[in-house]
């Protein structure tokens, strides 16, 4: 197939644009971001509303019932977990790859990774039956001479969680710093305060420059292990059990390509989304876009590749109760969701095959939403149908959530992009110097080695207001 | 008297809340720090020396949750009792227990229980106290003639009964209505014609073989647990029984059967003719002693016919007649569904023949003796009294009127019009532990001792081999100390009827004293004094005595054909369940959560159904219906079972009640209601099984509406290895016959 | 060979403490040496300081059992066989207090009690949650009859819970009855049959 | 838990483990349970909730499926092609197995359920935090969480005065199950204590068994050969530890004791006898 090689990024770009543009973008976005913003604060409002009856009543307002002990609460924090990953993904995993079209979208990808593991975080918490007593399962030292139990995949969670969480917030502030010192350089009052100390001093000198180089590619090194092994305990929340369909070896990998897929699939919908709150559309172009679209249509492959392990490995086993909670999920009361599942899973990325459908916006953000609630229920379908009919008949009931789980877990949603949208308005959502240096290599393998024109920034901008007509 | 003071003094106290539960054990984390002297400890004054704070003691009396009397222990600690236990001294019960006894406590602790006397003043009861209350009820019924006046009780027995008999001779009166819903009065009429024994004693754990036409042993009957217990030897026994039940519902007894067979509901008597013709005509055992114009009736049903009319199929009747013919001695019984027909009597008598047939009189049925006390004796309710009561009410015969123990208004069938019959009764006393129904109509209201405060006697009916009194005994003070024991109400009513002769008594328990005191040496045993013979029946809960033995003579009467009725309706059911049984448990909580043994749905009514009919009618699984008969309707949910005969509807008893507290009341319908006032023509029971209904089905399915617990898999095990059935050849394999 | 208390670890008790210093050891050998003669028990460390609580008579322990040398099972009797070690029965009071020291206000307000047949309404002063479930008669057990501990010197085992109850007159709560102070003791225990397992004393 | 503890003995653990618990027990009690005898009429379910505190929990939260019937009977219709159920109900009580290799145990993140020494599964309701991991995978689904506060709602005063003070009352967010009634075992093992001797059999009875009208229910410790369930267990075939192809194969198989899962090496403490009909 023959194709002309469009630019990822437009390499005459001037430093100082882009400088302009990314600081502008702190400034004055359209008005469809505070749209959005205030929506997703009314949601938070409804999840607390929802929260604090539930706490003061108790966990059986969210419809939890003896075999569903455990429902949404866990589909949205495997959801959210999952989430995180495309950050790591795309910063750690193609920054060792030198895939550098990463490099204007990275940012909000690692915001991403923090806000979803901060999310997929307040789960645990909302679904314990004594929250005040979460911290006992870490381990700290007591005149009881009590611990936690280091067998249970759930103090491996806390483990997991609590250390990614700590590296991805490192790492996203650590890869933020020179733009940081930029915004340090052209702000004034107590935002100029708040830069200069995130900034730490940092003045672009040489040796700050080889530390930093240093500094973050161990940190991309560190953090894919912890990526691939964060999911994959996640996974063992399930796969240590013996409940049929959680008790499924291929799950830690399966769990990861789907945490990379609904990780990329979010991608696209932010992408979108900031492209259009804050006119990126010189930084997030369409050829990044296509690509990242690629990227997921892989992974969905992947996915759909390991569900179809799963399922034939269900079928041919010896296990009765597995093989016949897959034919009841395929068959039974939740087949609706199970169908849906897979078509948004497996057939809506073939949408993602099609060049001219890579590259509508409107298409693009519908398909990548359906790809998430696709993931939704895949999440869904594996915690709640296996409480639905595990071993016992007995006690086999049909889930539906109450109006309480709901709320929380759409109030989940608003949270993300509460802290989100925050995120991008006080700080760079594009890499201001990881932009800058795309576009001098761009330049450099393009044989332009007019460095004299690309350096020059001498005059730094401190005019950040204005333009756009806004 | 020291020994009363002691035995109370320990009841004074109401012991140690310290050691209580008054915190919860895990909770939010304030109420885990504590703090000194927050709580009181309150100390005995002088407690017996085998009080011990923290240490449970147990205490024998007598379970009245049914009127099966049933031995028990409760276990006392701190002054309260916590849990009831089967008293294993009581031969009938042997230390267990049914659910309705465990839940005894409930009734005893209730929220809802009438704490104070009431009176109606007003349109409305107000409460007044013990003093107005008494002389509310002397001046009123100083004035009553004793021929108008009456007392309205379930089953009682003991020294209770005794006080009763002594005040109706009081007042000049004779009336006393004794009325039970779950009742065996026409069986015990079948029996006193046939055996010359109304209760003679029933040996399932003798027999190889039982056939039940629709007696509920293990149900709701007269003595669950007792037969529970004979069941358990029957089928543990050497050659392990075998258990044929043959009934239009399944009971809970049926779901134990070998072999169900479902009936025609009324055509139980040709069943147990055509069952007659085949072992006196085919298998050729001898007629002796059956009257020539019955002989002539079994002749007449023959195999075919009898599989016609009943539903059941013919090789089926001809396999079971078979083996019940090999497998000597055998036993045959007839249950509330066979006794509660238009012909009840006819039908249980054309059943019970098939004992003497078979030669089962003398071997798997046996005389209960010549019990020593007669007066101490059950006077077994039914409906019949009933029946009487609103005749007597509605032709304004009766001027006051004492109840206790049932509870009339809510279960007389609306065609009795005894709720506006009660109108005509100028002077209503109710001597009550609950706001039931009756209660609520009366105009004067006593509140009564739960029986875990109360001393009394009680002597079941249904005894064991082993004779006995049961005693009953406070086992621990009274919750509240505004209500008095049935035996010190009694005994207060005759001291105001004879001073004289009841002026001795200070109260129930220096009666009973007396009167235990009083009795003869052969029941005493060893007992040295009358304090240790006293002593001793505390402890042991029971008084064990000699009845003597006697061989039961069994004599077929004559009674009327079958009447063949081709009237294709539905039959409703108003089926007891072991648990709300009648209606008097569905205050208590345990109970209304405890899932119907069958059906599995808790906390309401509802209507079973075969699934066939349900088709052809239209109707689903969970949908609403309408059940009417000539006397009104009820609207509840459809539960199809198969356990069912196609022409029978059943709707549990023990729920719709208008009152009784905040358990029972509003809760499901009442099937007792819309029953037609049919009787027997020769017992004049109540025809409970006989009313026709028919169907319609007026909502959709709404899965919130009824709850039932584990209907998930559709009742189903799907293929998993739960409770596996095995044949009873490979048993006597492995295991010896 | 049976192991108890695997939930608990067998070396973190009391003596490890003492490999802290080699002064420290010998003071330690020493006096645990010195109890060994008498009680080879370890006991429980911690210490609290409770509030004042306020009784219906100001009951003086110190009279009774530091004067008069009674001994505390004599009054919690119920200690050796329940759970709990009870309050005294208003009739044990009274069977020395018709005649001893009627005069004294203390004794009139009790014997005012006695004759309105109340309870003076005590207030409870060593409580532990209701999920907790102590067994005095256990403890007394094993700390003193298995061992032939002198029975007339048996406060020194009730003084390892409830503290110097000889000096006070109103007990107070002087050892903080924590799970701490529960499971170290256990430990240092072990070899008296201390059980670490949970359910114990909570169910 | 202690970490020490792990340290110290876990060859210990990952031998034990194999053989279903990892503790040198001092008694293993179990039950035997014959289901000929089970005549479904619920007075064990009921004398479990007299002795256990169980809540009452009211029509619409049985309905969402909170009930907290620790015992409760199970009702299942065989035979469902026939017009009639003809060999009648298929009864099973079932409750907490005590699995001697119980999966609940190892997923705690609190360890707050366990293995006691006497061979049971111990739930400790005040260190339960209330993550309801237990109760997921427990294939029997035998666990019952406190999804509301009951103590106002279940026992309205004066009911409780009649709370057994012997086993704490569960607030909302504990997980509970049946304990084998711990508390008698407790007891009964105290008693034994005082007076310098071994528990006799029969001498702990739980509540269920006690109130069978039946007596279906037959409780005891395996480890005591000479007690009636020691015997019934070796009568049947039926042998603790976990699945072994030669434990599998009975060598009479047509015996009546099984465990249910078997199959899933959980080491149940509850053997059942299986229900006898007789084809007529």
């Amino acid at each position: 197939m023959t194709m002309v090689t469009e630019k990822d990024i437009n390499e005459q770009i001037a430093w100082a644009k882009i400088n302009t543009d990314v600081l502008k973008s702190m400034e004055n976005p359209r008005p469809a971001y505070w749209v959005t913003l205030a929506v997703c604060i009314a949601m938070v409002a409804c999840a607390v509303l929802a929260e604090y009856i539930q706490y003061t009543v108790g966990m059986g307002t969210a419809n939890l019932n003896n075999p569903h002990m455990w429902d949404m609460y866990i589909a949205a924090f495997v959801f959210w977990i999952g989430m995180s990953h495309s950050g790591t993904l795309l910063s750690a995993i193609l920054h060792l790859i030198h895939a550098d079209w990463r490099k204007p979208i990275y940012r909000f990808a690692e915001a991403m990774t923090t806000f979803s593991l901060l999310t997929a975080g307040i789960f645990p918490m909302i679904h314990l039956g004594r929250v005040w007593n979460l911290y006992w399962v870490l381990p700290y030292v007591s005149d009881r001479g009590i611990w936690p139990n280091f067998r249970s995949p759930l103090v491996w969670d806390a483990f997991a969680i609590t250390t990614y969480l700590t590296a991805s917030m490192l790492f996203l502030f650590v890869g933020m710093i020179p733009d940081l010192a930029i915004c340090r350089d052209n702000t004034t009052g107590w935002r100029k305060k708040l830069y200069g100390i995130l900034a730490l001093g940092w003045v672009g000198s040489d040796r700050q420059w080889r530390h930093f180089r240093k500094i973050y590619l161990l940190m991309a090194c560190f953090l894919i292990p912890l990526a691939v092994s964060v999911h994959s305990i996640v996974s063992a929340d399930f796969a240590m059990s013996i409940m049929p369909g959680w008790h499924i070896t291929s799950f830690p990998p399966y769990f990861v390509a789907g945490a990379l897929y609904s990780g990329c699939a979010a991608i696209i919908t932010l992408f979108i989304l900031l492209r259009y709150f804050f006119r990126f559309e010189d930084y997030m172009t369409l050829p990044i876009m296509e690509k990242t679209a690629k990227l997921t249509f892989a992974i969905a492959m992947v996915w759909t590749y390991l569900n179809l392990i799963e399922f034939a490995s269900v079928w041919y086993g010896h296990d009765v109760y597995n093989k016949e909670l897959l034919i009841a999920k395929a068959t039974g009361a939740y087949a609706w969701i199970f169908w849906t599942m897979l078509f948004c899973g497996s057939i809506l990325p073939f949408a993602l095959a099609f060049r001219k459908l890579r590259r509508h916006m409107p298409t693009m953000f519908v398909v990548s939403l359906f790809l998430n609630l696709g993931m939704f229920f895949e999440r869904w379908m594996i915690v709640a149908p296996t409480l639905s009919m595990s071993q016992e008949p007995h006690q086999w009931d049909i889930m539906y959530g109450s109006i309480i789980e709901w709320a929380i877990v759409f109030g989940s949603f608003g949270w993300f992009g509460m802290l989100f949208l925050i995120f991008v308005k006080v700080f760079p959502s594009v890499s201001m110097y990881e932009v800058k240096e795309m576009v001098f290599h761009r330049k450099l393998s393009a044989g332009e080695e007019d460095l004299a024109r690309m350096t020059d920034h001498a005059k730094p901008v401190t005019q950040t207001t204005g333009g756009g007509g806004a | 008297m020291s020994g009363k003071m002691n035995r109370r003094s320990f009841l004074k106290v109401m012991g140690w809340s310290g050691a209580g539960v008054a915190l919860t054990g895990c909770d939010m984390p304030t109420t885990v720090t504590l703090e000194e002297g927050k709580e009181d400890v309150v100390s005995y004054l002088m407690p017996e020396e085998y009080v011990i704070p923290g240490v449970g003691v147990w205490y024998a009396s007598t379970c009245t949750q049914c009127a099966a009397g049933c031995g028990i222990h409760g276990r006392v600690r701190e002054g309260r009792v916590l849990k009831l236990e089967g008293n294993p001294d009581a031969a009938m019960n042997n230390g267990k227990l049914c659910m309705m006894g465990q839940a005894g406590v409930q009734g005893h602790y209730n929220p809802d229980r009438i704490n104070t006397p009431m009176m109606r003043t007003g349109g409305s009861l107000t409460p007044i106290s013990w003093d107005k209350a008494l002389g509310v009820l002397e001046e009123k019924l100083g004035t009553v003639n004793g021929d108008r006046f009456a007392w309205f009780t379930g089953t009682i027995s003991g020294h209770q009964s005794v006080l009763l008999t002594n005040h109706l001779d009081a007042m000049g009166s004779t009336n006393h209505y004794a009325h039970e819903v779950v009742n065996n009065a026409v069986s015990r009429a079948v029996n006193q014609d046939m055996l010359g024994e109304a209760n003679p004693r029933l040996r399932l754990d003798k027999a190889k073989m039982i056939v039940s036409f629709g007696a509920d042993f293990m149900g709701a009957s007269q003595s669950p647990v007792q037969y529970a217990g004979q069941y358990a030897k029957f089928r543990t026994n050497k050659e392990r029984g075998l258990l044929i039940q043959i009934e239009s519902k399944m009971s809970l007894t049926g779901g134990s059967a070998d072999l169900w067979l479902a009936i025609k509901p009324g055509t139980e008597a040709v069943l147990a003719l055509g069952m007659a013709n085949l072992l006196l005509n085919k298998i050729k055992i001898s007629d002796a002693g059956i009257p020539a114009d019955v002989r002539t009736l079994i002749n007449t049903y023959d195999v075919t016919k009898v599989a016609r009319v009943t539903g059941v199929a013919g090789d089926r009747i001809q396999r079971v007649t078979q083996l019940l013919s090999e497998r000597a001695p055998s036993l045959v019984l007839a249950g509330a569904g066979v006794e509660g027909q238009a012909q009840g009597y006819a039908t249980t008598a054309a059943i019970m023949m098939l004992n003497h047939i078979l030669g089962n009189v003398g071997k798997t049925i046996e005389s209960a003796g010549d019990f020593p006390f007669p007066q101490l004796m059950a006077k077994q309710g039914g409906t019949a009294d009933l029946v009487a009561f609103a005749k007597a009410a509605k032709a304004k015969k009766l001027d006051a009127v004492i109840f206790h123990g049932s509870n009339p208004v809510y279960s007389a069938p609306k065609s009795l019009g005894l709720t506006e019959a009660m109108a005509n009764i100028g002077f209503k006393v109710a001597i009550s532990q609950f706001p039931d129904e009756t209660t609520m109509a009366a105009d004067l209201v006593l509140p009564v001792d739960s029986y875990l405060e109360d001393w009394g006697t009680q002597v079941p009916a249904d005894q064991a081999e082993a004779n006995a009194i049961h005693v009953q005994q406070p086992l621990m003070e009274k919750l509240n100390a505004e209500t008095k024991g049935l035996g010190d109400i009694l005994l207060t009513l005759l001291k105001q009827r004879k001073k004289d002769d009841y002026g001795q008594f200070e109260d129930y328990y220096a009666y009973l004293r007396n009167a235990f005191s009083a009795m003869p040496t052969s029941v005493k045993n060893d007992a040295k004094s009358n304090d240790e013979f006293w002593n001793t029946a505390l402890q042991t809960g029971v008084i064990k005595v000699d009845a003597g033995t006697k061989t039961l003579q069994s004599t077929v009467v004559s009674f009327a054909a079958p009447v063949e009725d081709d009237n294709a309706g539905l039959t409703l059911l108003p089926s007891p369940r072991l648990g709300l049984f009648d209606g008097r448990h569905a205050n208590l909580p345990w109970l209304q959560e405890a899932p119907d043994q069958i059906s599995k749905v808790v906390w309401d009514s509802w209507v079973e159904m075969h699934p066939d009919t349900a088709a052809k009618m239209g109707i689903g699984n969970l949908d609403l219906v309408e059940v009417s008969s000539a006397q009104g309707s009820v609207k509840l949910r459809v539960v199809l079972l198969k356990g069912m005969h196609a022409d029978a509807v059943a709707i549990p008893l023990g729920q719709g009640h208008e009152a009784y507290g905040r358990y029972a009341k509003g809760l499901g319908v009442n099937p007792l209601q819309i029953l037609d006032a049919t009787t027997d023509g020769k017992t004049g029971e109540l025809a409970m099984y006989s009313t026709r209904v028919t169907v319609k089905r007026v909502g959709p399915a709404d899965s919130l509406s009824i709850v039932r617990m584990g209907t998930g898999a559709g009742d189903s095990q799907v293929g998993r290895k739960l409770v596996v059935t095995v044949p009873v050849e490979q048993v006597r394999r492995t295991e010896g016959t | 060979m049976v192991v108890k208390n695997r939930l608990i670890n067998p070396g973190a008790g009391f003596a490890r403490t003492g490999l802290a210093g080699m002064v420290f050891l010998v003071m330690l050998l020493m006096s645990s040496m010195a109890m060994a003669v008498k009680y080879d028990v370890v006991p429980p460390s911690g210490t609290h300081t409770g509030e004042d609580v306020p009784q219906p008579i100001e009951f003086p322990h110190d009279i009774h059992v530091k004067d008069n040398d009674i001994n505390c099972m004599y009054c919690h009797t119920y200690a050796r066989r329940s759970k709990v070690a009870g309050i005294p029965p208003t009739s044990k009071c009274m069977g020395c207090h018709k005649v001893i020291a009627t005069d004294k206000p203390r004794i009139q307000q009790l014997t005012k009690y006695w004759e309105d047949k109340e309870s003076p309404p005590w207030k409870k002063v060593h409580d532990v949650p209701d999920f907790v479930h102590f067994t005095h008669e256990k403890h007394l057990k094993t700390l003193a009859f298995d061992r032939e501990f002198p029975v007339e010197d048996v406060k020194e085992i009730c003084a390892f819970c409830h503290g110097d109850v000889e000096n006070m007159t109103v007990a107070n709560k002087v050892k903080p009855l924590n799970m701490g102070f529960c499971v170290n003791c256990h430990i240092a225990n072990k070899d008296l049959g201390a059980p670490g397992d949970c359910w114990k004393c909570h169910k | 838990m202690s970490l020490d503890n792990i340290l110290n003995h876990w060859s210990d653990y990952r031998k034990g483990s194999e053989e279903g618990g990892h503790h040198d027990y001092e008694h293993r009690w179990a039950m035997a349970i014959n289901l000929d005898l089970c005549i479904g009429c619920n007075a064990c379910s009921t004398a479990c909730y007299a002795e256990n505190n169980l809540a009452v929990v009211g029509k619409e939260k049985f309905e969402k499926g909170q009930a907290m019937h620790w015992m409760r009977i199970e009702r299942y219709w065989d035979q469902q092609e026939l017009e009639h159920p003809e060999q009648g109900a298929s009864f099973l009580p079932m409750m907490c197995q005590q699995c001697g290799a119980a999966t609940c145990e190892p997923v705690c993140p609190v360890a707050a359920t366990y293995h006691t020494p006497d061979g049971l599964n111990a739930q400790v309701y005040n260190r339960c935090i209330g993550s309801r991991y237990c109760s997921n995978n427990c294939p029997f689904r035998v666990r019952y969480f406190n999804f509301y506060s009951y103590y106002e709602s279940s026992w309205p005063e004066p009911m409780e005065q009649q709370l057994n003070p012997d086993i704490s009352v569960r607030d909302k967010g504990v997980m509970e199950k049946c304990t084998f009634c711990v508390q008698r075992i407790r007891t009964v093992k105290d008693k034994a204590f005082m007076e310098d001797r071994p528990v006799q059999d029969g001498e702990v009875v739980p509540a269920c068994a006690q109130a069978c009208p039946t007596s279906a229910i037959v409780f005891g410790d395996t480890m005591d050969e000479g007690s009636v369930v020691s015997k019934l267990w070796k009568k049947h075939q039926v042998e603790r530890g976990v699945y072994q192809k030669t434990k599998l194969a009975k060598k009479d198989a047509d015996l009546r004791g099984y465990r249910i899962f078997e199959e899933l090496n959980v080491d149940p403490s509850v053997m059942y006898l299986e229900r006898v009909r007789e084809d007529i």
